[in-house]
């Protein structure tokens, strides 16, 4: 399954020259199935380096699909998907080592500390304590918030916690699926800051949102997701 | 993907679910005692001295099997509780660390169950065990959980990564346990000294649970990856 | 209308399995004369014996069934198309398997019954063979799991592999235990039976037979599971159209 | 119960099942294979 994994450069520093050969996404004709469900019917996309993408649509339309199969979390039915120029999937091992997915879950333990969490994944990764330091700046979490068990930290904490772990892990290609549910105007704020700046520093976002007004500000490109397709509504801003 | 990598992921993996037990007491506070009313319901089922002291390796056994599921399930429940899973398998993390550190996890928590138990049995059942039985006691118990684990992680995580697969798990899982059941009953026999059973008795079914712990922790470590990541 | 429905021959069937299924029939006919007729009662156990003729070979297919479920499951992991054939096949086998195996324990159990009085005994066979039949039907489960079919192929394929790896331990295991325990003062089903010319040449025929069944069962409900995947496939398309319709205001 | 029921019982008790397996998979063939193209059917 995973023989590609051996011979696959896994710092980030690596997979960024590859990146400016192709497309960072690029889905055509994707299907993907829920039992027997077309989640996704015949969608077409393509996502360049250094965008910052919203995906628009209505419920079940099929935006958590679509980000979880960049993420090579589902399987493809029909069709082609690569993500960095690897096949989503035959090579799910490469696309993965490269991409953050953050979905309605946060991914994290909740009898564990903020703290132990993001150790646990600099650990798994192979990443330094300078790494985990860093980033744990960049969201914003406090020594106090780090050794709080994150059962106990608000939502818009948890959501910090999450996005400092992908940060942790060098994604390159951030896949975010309603960021800004359960958070209060100021962690939004927040949000959007922490993926402009993820942005600047090289990586590609992909934002499924609900919110209309908040996403025009933020993307550089707008798509709609209507029945398991791809139309693209807003342009370039 | 280098060895030193999969040991090092394994063993964060190992930390994290002991870390994670130890922190949420679901062992001591659930596991434990269930087994441990188990045990004493017997003796009241059973009331009878001559009996509890022969069938005692069963039941240490019979508990540590039951107890086993519930602690399989909840080591994966905590994998899939928040979608940790999700975020496990991309990472890119070599899915034989995974496995290699759940099997090391959960052999940690079956042999305290199994020690629990052990003790019980000599308290409340007063069995007697010598110096060489000990050792063969406790070599027992290391091999059969690692039995247990090796296969116990391989079918929890196909059965309760995803939700509504639970009654899966025992279906699986039991009947393939049926050579540990065998042989760390007769080897825990042995130890005992049920039924008039001498300790060196014991030893070639102790070589039983270390082949099947080798195959299975083998097996394993090549499927668990294919099989839980969809 | 379901009469003259019956009367059409299935649309699995080949000129392979429609000689397989006459051999088949021929076969079993020639061999309940074998069996119930022919030969001649066992020295020690009786007419009882007559049980093994069925007995014996269902649980032999059955094993076969399942070695064959883990080649193809083998086989479909190592080829580089994947084929989902193999995982049919392998899916096919283990259905009949199961079924032979259920009917091994049913004609053992009355086997036992009538020489050892009791339709229950803890003999290393039967024991066995219980504990593969439940590895086998949480095999089935597996396959039912969902998904696409991929994912069912390499699940399956997998669980299958470890079932056969499964079945030499289960069994030396279940064999060292009665062994070393109370040994058996009745008759054992398999063993005290002297074996005269016709009656082993009525065995291995009906050996024969059953490996017939199996390969006709097998045959038909293979393409059968493919005809099951083929429908599957035609419904993504018209669920599809229904997805693309969603868009459009009506 | 006679000795010679549970023989006869045993072999129809091993047929029968096969027959009723073999008669709902050709029941299911035939529900299914209008639902499908030739294309579908290698074999035939």
């Amino acid at each position: 399954m995973a023989k590609d994994v051996g011979g696959f450069p896994r710092r980030w520093v690596c997979s960024v020259s590859l990146v400016s050969e192709t497309s960072v996404v690029d889905v055509r004709d994707a299907v993907v199935l829920l039992g027997s469900f077309p989640a996704l019917a015949e969608a077409t996309l393509t996502i360049e380096r250094g965008e910052l993408v919203v995906v628009q649509g209505a419920n079940g339309a099929g935006k958590t699909t679509l980000l979880r199969l960049c993420a090579g979390l589902v399987p493809l039915a029909r069709g082609t998907a690569r993500v960095m120029g690897h096949d989503v999937g035959s090579n799910r091992a490469a696309v993965r080592a490269n991409v953050g997915f953050l979905g309605h879950a946060n991914g994290l333990y909740a009898d564990l500390t903020a703290g132990e969490n993001l150790s646990f994944w600099s650990d798994v990764v192979g990443a330094s304590r300078t790494e985990v330091a860093a980033a744990a700046h960049r969201m914003g979490l406090s020594e106090r918030l780090l050794s709080t068990q994150v059962g106990r930290l608000s939502a818009g904490q948890k959501r910090r916690t999450a996005l400092a772990v992908m940060a942790v892990r060098r994604a390159t290609l951030w896949l975010l699926d309603e960021p800004h549910a359960g958070l209060d105007a100021p962690g939004r704020d927040e949000i959007d800051t922490l993926l402009r700046d993820a942005v600047a520093a090289g990586a590609t976002v992909v934002v499924a949102s609900h919110e209309l007004e908040r996403s025009a500000s933020l993307a550089t490109r707008r798509i709609e997701v209507v029945g398991g397709r791809i139309v693209e509504s807003g342009g370039h801003s | 993907m280098s060895a030193s990598r999969i040991v090092g992921v394994a063993r964060a993996v190992a930390s994290k679910d002991l870390r994670i037990e130890w922190r949420s007491r679901v062992m001591t506070n659930q596991v434990l005692p269930f087994a441990a009313i188990v045990m004493v319901l017997f003796a009241f089922a059973l009331d009878n001295d001559g009996i509890l002291q022969r069938v005692a390796p069963g039941l240490v056994w019979m508990a540590t099997l039951f107890a086993s599921l519930v602690v399989v399930q909840r080591s994966f429940a905590v994998e899939s509780a928040d979608s940790a899973i999700d975020a496990l398998r991309l990472a890119g993390v070599p899915s034989q660390g995974v496995y290699l550190g759940k099997v090391a996890a959960l052999v940690v928590q079956l042999v305290v169950c199994e020690a629990v138990l052990a003790a019980l049995a000599l308290i409340l059942y007063r069995v007697n065990v010598d110096r060489h039985g000990a050792v063969l006691l406790v070599t027992t118990c290391i091999l059969g959980s690692l039995g247990i684990a090796a296969l116990a992680a391989v079918y929890g995580g196909l059965s309760v990564a995803d939700r509504g697969r639970e009654t899966l798990l025992p279906l699986l899982l039991l009947p393939a346990l049926a050579p540990v059941l065998i042989g760390a009953t007769r080897a825990t026999e042995s130890a005992f000294g049920s039924d008039g059973a001498r300790a060196a008795e014991g030893w070639p079914w102790v070589g039983l649970l270390a082949v099947f712990g080798a195959i299975f922790l083998f097996g394993g470590t090549l499927g668990f990856g294919p099989l839980t990541d969809e | 209308m379901s009469n003259a429905q019956t009367s059409v021959p299935p649309p699995t069937r080949t000129a392979t399995t429609r000689n397989l299924g006459l051999i088949a029939i021929l076969g079993s006919v020639v061999l309940a004369l074998l069996g119930l007729f022919f030969t001649a009662e066992d020295v020690v156990q009786g007419s009882s014996v007559r049980i093994m003729y069925v007995h014996v070979p269902t649980a032999w297919v059955a094993y076969l069934a399942f070695v064959f479920t883990a080649v193809c499951s083998a086989g479909y992991l190592r080829g580089k198309k994947h084929s989902l054939n193999l995982d049919r096949l392998a899916g096919a086998s283990a259905e009949v398997g199961v079924i032979f195996m259920g009917l091994t324990l049913v004609t053992g159990s009355l086997w036992g019954r009538l020489s050892w009085g009791t339709y229950w005994d803890w003999d290393p066979r039967l024991t066995t063979t219980v504990f593969l039949f439940v590895t086998y039907v949480g095999y089935l489960a597996v396959r039912g799991l969902g998904g696409t079919q991929q994912q069912r192929a390499k699940r399956s394929a997998i669980v299958a592999l470890f079932a056969v790896i499964e079945i030499p331990l289960v069994h030396f295991s279940v064999l060292l235990w009665r062994s070393l325990h109370q040994e058996a003062t009745v008759l054992r089903p398999n063993g005290d039976v002297r074996m005269d010319g016709l009656m082993l040449f009525s065995l291995v025929f009906g050996v024969a037979v059953f490996t017939v069944i199996f390969a006709w069962l097998v045959l038909h409900r293979n393409r059968v599971l493919a005809l099951v995947d083929a429908v599957e496939m035609r419904g993504i398309d018209a669920a599809l159209a229904a997805r693309h319709a969603e868009g459009v205001p009506t | 119960m006679k000795h010679a029921d549970f023989i006869v019982i045993s072999w129809v008790l091993s047929f029968l099942p096969i027959a009723f397996y073999a008669w709902r998979n050709a029941r299911r063939a035939r529900q299914l294979d209008p639902l499908v193209e030739k294309s579908d059917k290698p074999w035939t």
